[in-house]
């Protein structure tokens, strides 16, 4: 049973090693809120992110990449609501790191 | 056949309604004779400490009803074991026998439930 | 696909406007949302009081307009909501308090709802945090 | 000395308590305080709404018992208290809601109350969080 | 003579009310002419970086209410340069003119204010 | 001016580094509630509290200590709600790390 996990926490203030501890090889990943400042390039949580098995999907939501002007690196897919959605079927379950 | 529910609880019992309202969800799956897991991650592992006295701070005891899951049908308890590293409480006794896991049984137990609920 | 959808934030957090975006999505995508849950400080988002500046997202008025239009079973945990001074009529009689902030099509409802809810969606999909 | 106590945590969390039985310190020591302010979700101190279950400690009971009984100045601020639901007569009037949460010896009012009492105070003793 | 106010403002513009609720005692207490001080740290750094579309994710725009701490007469900005460092920010440009302080200059700034708040 | 720090949260979740950083050398520190877990033998929080300067005093907030079946060390004083007002008057201000 595959997982998308969400998550939404910054990474600095809640961080990411427990989160990601319990991630299996073929469950994906989708950063929201506070978490996408995962991706600002030069912090440690990206060489977290990018130290990932390969075959973990990692997304990011399009809209809080835009209000904080951050760009996604070549792993991380940029999705909208409908692809949110799209996502959660995908995947067997979901879940959300609060 | 009844979907498995896992509850990640990772809120110490001590910082406010965290534990306690994740600690409900599985007491009332339980009580609907639902399949119930319950992972302690992070801060809720000092949920598993003995020997707490909550009076002193004027708290209920949480743990009486942490003592309630098995007869709610819920036995399938587990705990993160580098949580409990990290707290420097590993090898320590815990009040409820709480299966330990290291990372990769942590992601084999996501995989075993069809339903995840993180409190 | 089914979808059970359950929020634990009040509407100040931005996983609030997060979840109902997604239930917007969820149903503009063809899919059906068998009920919404709230739960913890999302009680608070079926609140009637809450008062939102007037150029800012009123989050409470957005999902009650939600839930109206698409006519959606949506409770709200009682444990939960009485804690937080998030009561219906009949729970301001029963605890002799005059302030009423829960109205239908808000239901206030016990836990075992939201299991039911898991058990019969083809998803669960939980809000919270920020 | 004395002192400005303010609040930033809702009933729920252990800093309400916390804050609460250092008040009581406060006093108990031969010291003054010269106003409670409730701030954030601490504002839900002063909801005469919540219900809390008979065998645990009800703190908004235990606040206006205390601000009572010691006539202490205490005040909510009123941004705060309208974003999160928690109105007193005037301000429910005034935006047509119909849930009283707050009454006196409570007063809502601005964060200049804040700042007037921590001027005027030696200490500034500030709870929130857990 | 008035007491000289810190505040300390630990949270991201996009969690919630914490950087307004932060802002607006700021502002009060510059209606009122206090001397006040404001201090980013932790994810309140965030609330410094230009080029954000509060927009995007349908909220009003800190950025405004920031930029108008001048106007209330609130001047003394400073920004924890080891929390711009953790998070790949140090060396950015920054919408307003905060004064980056290291470790020790931190201790400096506490003990020259009469009054702290921490949001 | 003197501050008194006033510590709450968990020291596993939220991390203690940025609230020592600002902490002056004639400076107090009591702990209480979540934060009294960083008194926990062994963890890398209470090897930060021993490394602080020796003229910091840390303190703890008894009935946090109790509920929580902890111990203090040798250097941390125990006070109960009067030992906290008394210190709230020793030192010149209070600051509450929410």
């Amino acid at each position: 049973m595959t997982t998308l996990h969400l998550l939404s926490q910054s990474p600095f203030t809640s961080p990411l090693d427990s989160t990601l501890r319990p991630l299996g090889v073929r469950d994906g990943l989708l950063l929201c809120g506070d978490a996408c400042h995962a991706l600002q390039p030069g912090s440690a949580p990206l060489e977290m992110l990018e130290h990932l098995p390969a075959s973990v999907a990692v997304h990011a939501l399009e809209e809080d990449l835009q209000a904080r002007n951050l760009a996604a690196p070549e792993r991380v897919q940029v999705v909208d609501y409908p692809g949110f959605v799209e996502l959660c079927t995908r995947y067997d379950k979901v879940n959300g790191w609060l | 056949m009844a979907k498995a529910m896992l509850i990640v609880s990772r809120h110490s019992p001590w910082s406010g309604l965290g534990a306690r309202e994740a600690l409900d969800i599985a007491l009332a799956g339980g009580a609907f004779e639902l399949p119930i897991g319950m992972l302690f991650l992070d801060d809720g592992v000092f949920q598993l400490l003995p020997g707490q006295q909550p009076a002193a701070v004027e708290q209920k005891d949480l743990a009486a009803n942490l003592q309630a899951l098995p007869l709610f049908g819920v036995d399938d308890l587990y705990v993160c074991r580098q949580s409990l590293r990290l707290r420097g409480l590993d090898g320590q006794p815990l009040a409820l026998p709480a299966t330990p896991l290291e990372g990769p049984e942590l992601a084999d137990l996501f995989d075993r439930y069809d339903l995840v609920i993180t409190l | 696909m089914k979808f059970a959808i359950a929020l634990f934030a009040p509407p100040h957090a931005p996983s609030s406007r997060r979840a109902l975006r997604f239930a917007e999505a969820v149903l503009a995508g063809g899919h059906e949302i068998n009920r919404l849950f709230f739960y913890q400080d999302g009680v608070h988002n079926a609140s009637g009081s809450i008062v939102t500046p007037q150029d800012e997202l009123d989050l409470p008025a957005q999902w009650r307009a939600f839930v109206e239009r698409h006519k959606l079973d949506a409770v709200v945990c009682i444990a939960a909501a009485l804690r937080r001074g998030v009561l219906d009529a009949q729970e301001a009689q029963r605890y002799g308090r005059t302030a009423i902030a829960v109205t239908p099509p808000w239901e206030l409802s016990g836990l075992g709802q939201l299991h039911e809810a898991a058990q019969q969606a083809d998803r669960l999909v939980c809000f919270g945090g920020v």
